[in-house]
């Protein structure tokens, strides 16, 4: 074990992959002498040079496009998007070429490819460099999507993309890359697909949680505890597969749940959530599937409104008292 | 080219040409359905270029691809089943006339969406060099498709890079109802080099020595490790835009003028003055490959229809988790 | 009142808006001489000139954002696409700038922008022609969403559209283009956004359906009938603003709610609704919420396949007949 | 120019440059969040620029963008104001040093996305056009945006719709941390306007009379109905690409080597060995500019930071039904 910020596991791992598999190459903005400007790439170029470690002009379709075509011809390209809400860039390569090749072609096309970068709130980045944007790649079959909470998931989670064979959209938080945490030495320390993590315990409510929410999720379980309500803390990790095992048997067993994340409430992963749980699960609820969402308007850019839109641990607090004493 | 290329060529060009007459029958017939584009007049593109190409060589290419994929080496009754949208098909039907591809014989795909193909074979460029291979990329698109951003981007990487990519496009004076001049700044979209500093040279696109002359030039280059080169082919569809095009944007003499240089009908009178073929062999040429897509289009109509309970195979390589 | 086909419909409030507002222009695709690959501006070249009749090269992102420079300028463009599809080639001029810029300049830019075309299934378009990808519009705020059922609809919601001073994506069908219904010949007709239109009333279950799906909802519901299951059938019409009134009224009645739309499943407009129905009315449902939409693949070319993906007539009668008789 | 012209001019850049020094001393002093751009050393290029645009003329902007906004005539207490997200500022707080716009002045807006704002301006130009007013559109980008496909894209439809834009692309040499030449194949970029057919120049970006000089030859042209220009400034940005970059891209010599050929400094030394201007008056000027600053920084500081209860306005026009 070794303690590791999440940005430092997240390099150390492509660095490890790269080391055992050729094929593994990274390309993105401002990836080679500057490291990603979060430092997720620094001193891969001196270890692995320009062949392997590509820094791109700002195209971020052609460069998405680029990686697609190495893709299909035997490489396993890591592309880094400097904020992942230049997807937008991409949006035709990612969801029209990377999820869909391999079925068009009758399934006679393998897509190893990982697209990572960061996203969110926390730098004053204003409306177009703040968004969580996880819920666009769930709607279209074909990706992957994964969204680590903290350095051992993102560690764990990300072998697991770059040994993975299919295009797998890796979504960082850049408010978690300075959070540290124990981290497994092993280079083959991998956490599967499709299997939820219960970061706590508890009986009375599930509160489902994804990314930066997740340790808001565990501030609020302990203010609630204080209120003699034990809240369960479930985070999914990955949000397509989506483990749906777990989450039912939490909500099964405490009747009520929160589904929190910090991408927009209207059609957010958050609904699906909350729908399939009602699916599975209507006759074990005691109250609706509550949903915490940033509210319905641009990330602002003034630090006091930003927080005003995205849910806080108060309002967390305040969603799981709403539905406990119905 | 020697007497067995150009014969090869040939052959290529009667090949494409005939399976698209046969699949507008057959469209016309109501057994084929959905978009498809016929490259009817444009064969000496792929067949000077596609031929040249080795199984371990990339090509992507688009909506209007079948010429391409031929040229590639697929086989037309895949081919034809694949239009139909048959179990036998290149892509067991999920995939249709704009998804054509044999990844393993190096054709990455036709592409539904314009230009989006572009950057596939710069990927397989890249992938190339990075792998140490003497591999040659070469991706096909029209000129709508380079009004659009992704040639852009893609093309100052491939020169940035110095990959071994041949961008070929086909002007055939349209995209959709569009004619050049109406989407286009410039007459020659082969000007366009100049922005990534690579070679760009303007081609008689109906002219099959032509496009081999400046093919081989290209890939000798992109071997060579020098880099890409953008060829424009200058050609004409002689079919609407996709069938069922009420062809508005054109007139019945524009179209004959330019039937009359038909690359097919230009290289058999070149081999019957130069003693490559005489006219009966040329018959006989035209016998066998009907002969050929008679039996493509006997094995798509007698393929059956995919298995309903099948749709959800191939979203994922292996299971979700 | 005349009967029109939905892309006549379409074409007719065009030109009608475009002859009393001379600041209306429409650019797009293949709109000048042809009409629209689907008809929607046939005609209109020859009234109005090449000034306001604008074909575009092919280039969906940078069209986008010239049509965005002049809304802000006084303008109040018409965008074709010609498949919604390419959308994907277009989200950062649609998601970070004609969504954001109001709100991102303190509300000193007004956008008034109709960003229409078609979607989904029909003519064997295949995976990137035939995909309905209203649900990527609603998650970002900024942008309404309309999504015509039928001619008349089309109309009236166009012009409210074309009028509205915001950025709107007007979601088409290509299935039904060629569908006729009476349309008022007042040129002033419009249908108000946020209002949803009870198709069919029925007091057993509630059907909400959008787009194509709302024919097929209304078949089902015949086919019901026979069973003696009486199906409201609502058509929200537009999906933002979205009319939970309506939705909440017909749901309180019934006790159950199918939604289906032709989206896919997952992550589609049909969670949102779901959850949001659940939020508002739970104790009023006597079963789950189901969804219906498409299957989690790409839309495959062939048309036996194609169907298999989609939800049919049968499958939205099984769904009804499933919850009940819970 | 005139006198009067330069006086304008020089006034501009030394603006530019004093608030920008005070808004890195502020983001020093934690009193300033957030991605700040500075344009310092670029300043030639807004100034010379900017002045010569009426109200009605348009501009869109970078997220290096307070410099054209300052040309155009922005307010630097209320841009000081949004730098710090308060509620006075141009954008109520809500956009931030890259989202600075004033509609009604022609300013329309700068942009974090790099290169979304180039068809902004050609949008503004094609609709002077349609109204048939001779407003003339201008759009900055940097070196790095010229690699984007939108760039292609815009650049071609204003070229063949002939529109009233200029487009002036700010070589600083970087984008970010990667140089001009890691990015983009070409040495330089004015030779991009050959693939629209469009005139392209490259000017000396530090130099306000060459800037003058080309801009108001492709405003001209623009007026003229002839059609759009890309003009190639060659600069260079003092400052890290963000305040807080470590700058590992570029040695501290560069930097200096640069910093000689100010176009502040440059322009002084003109004015005095003219006689424009005597050195005591430059002093004052500098005063005069800093209390200017001052006064910006004074409003920003104590204006109201924005109530959370609005956050939830502006986000459509009007109700949202
Ligand atoms: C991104 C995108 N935009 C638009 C279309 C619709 N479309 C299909 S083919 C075509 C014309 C293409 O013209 P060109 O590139 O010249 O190829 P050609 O059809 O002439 O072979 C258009 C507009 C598309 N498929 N993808
Ligand atoms: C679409 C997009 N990609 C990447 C970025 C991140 N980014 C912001 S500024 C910048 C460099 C821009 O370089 P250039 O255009 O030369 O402008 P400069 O910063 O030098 O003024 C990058 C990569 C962005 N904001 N938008
Ligand atoms: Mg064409
Ligand atoms: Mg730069």
């Amino acid at each position: 074990m070794s303690i590791k910020k999440y940005a430092v596991a997240i390099r150390d791992v492509i660095a490890e992959e790269m080391r055992s598999d050729s094929s593994i190459f990274v390309m993105g903005e401002d990836i080679g002498p500057q490291g990603g400007i979060f430092g997720c790439t620094r001193g891969l170029l001196d270890e692995f040079g320009e062949n392997r470690i590509i820094d791109t002009p700002i195209s971020e379709a052609g460069f998405t496009g680029v990686g697609i075509g190495a893709a299909l011809t035997g490489m396993r390209p890591i592309i880094e998007f400097m904020y992942m809400d230049f997807t937008y860039e991409a949006m035709d390569q990612i969801l029209n070429q990377a999820a869909k090749l391999r079925y068009m072609y009758g399934g006679k096309a393998t897509l190893p490819l990982v697209i990572r970068g960061q996203q969110g709130i926390g730098r004053g980045n204003a409306g177009t460099h703040s968004q969580s944007v996880e819920a666009f790649f769930t709607h279209i079959p074909g990706l992957k999507v994964v969204q680590p909470s903290g350095a051992r998931d993102a560690a764990g989670l990300l072998r697991t993309a770059i040994r993975d064979n299919n295009p797998i959209m890796f979504f960082e938080h850049k408010a978690l890359y300075a959070n540290s945490e124990e981290v497994p030495d092993d280079t083959d320390f991998s956490i599967p697909f499709g299997v939820a993590d219960v970061k706590r315990e508890g009986g009375d409510v599930t509160i489902i949680a994804t990314s930066l929410m997740v340790g808001r999720a565990l501030e609020a379980a302990d203010i609630l505890a204080k209120d003699s309500i034990q809240a369960e803390v479930v985070d999914p990790r990955t949000i397509l597969p989506l483990d749906m095992d777990t989450i039912n048997a939490s909500v099964r067993k405490t009747g009520r749940a929160v589904v929190v994340h910090e991408a927009h409430k209207t059609n957010g992963v958050g609904a699906e959530i909350a729908s399939r749980i009602m699916e599975d699960s209507f006759k074990y609820l005691d109250a609706p599937v509550t949903r915490l969402g940033a509210k319905a308007c641009t990330l602002p850019f003034n630090l006091v409104l930003e927080n005003a839109v995205v849910p806080g641990v108060d309002d967390i607090v305040a969603a799981v008292q709403n539905i406990s004493y119905r | 080219m020697d007497k067995k290329t150009i014969l090869k060529v040939y052959e290529t060009m009667l090949t494409i040409r005939k399976f698209e007459e046969c699949a507008l029958k057959l469209f016309e017939e109501n057994k084929l359905r959905g978009s498809v584009h016929l490259s009817i007049g444009q064969e000496a593109v792929p067949a000077a270029t596609g031929t040249f190409l080795r199984d371990e060589d990339y090509i992507t290419s688009t909506h209007r691809g079948h010429g391409h994929a031929i040229a590639k080496g697929a086989r037309v009754d895949l081919a034809m089943a694949e239009l139909m949208g048959k179990t036998t098909g290149y892509c067991g039907g999920r995939g249709g006339s704009m998804h054509i591809a044999e990844v393993e014989k190096g054709n990455l795909g036709a592409n539904a969406i314009v230009g989006a193909g572009i950057p596939h074979a710069t990927g397989a460029a890249l992938s190339a060099r990075i792998r140490g291979t003497d591999q040659v990329a070469v991706t096909y698109f029209g000129d709508g498709a380079s009004n659009e951003g992704i040639f852009h981007e893609t093309l100052n990487m491939a020169s940035l890079w110095n990959l071994p990519v041949v961008f070929i496009c086909e002007n055939n004076q349209f995209g959709l109802s569009t004619p050049q001049s109406k989407a286009c700044s410039v007459k020659d979209i082969a000007v366009r080099a100049g922005a990534y500093d690579m070679p760009g040279e303007v081609v008689d696109g109906n002219d099959v020595f032509a496009v081999e002359k400046a093919f081989l030039k290209a890939v000798k280059r992109a071997k060579e490790g020098k880099g890409p080169t953008l060829l424009e082919m200058k050609t004409y569809r002689w079919k609407g835009h996709w069938t069922g095009d009420p062809e508005v944007y054109r007139t019945r003499e524009e179209v004959e003028a330019w039937k009359k240089k038909c690359p097919i009908l230009r290289l058999e009178k070149h081999m019957v003055d130069k003693g490559v073929m005489s006219t009966a062999e040329i018959a006989n040429k035209h016998k066998e490959v009907d002969g050929v897509i008679r039996k493509a289009e006997e094995f798509a109509l007698t393929s059956p229809e995919p298995d309903p309970a099948t749709v959800l195979d191939n979203v994922y390589f292996g299971e979700v988790n």
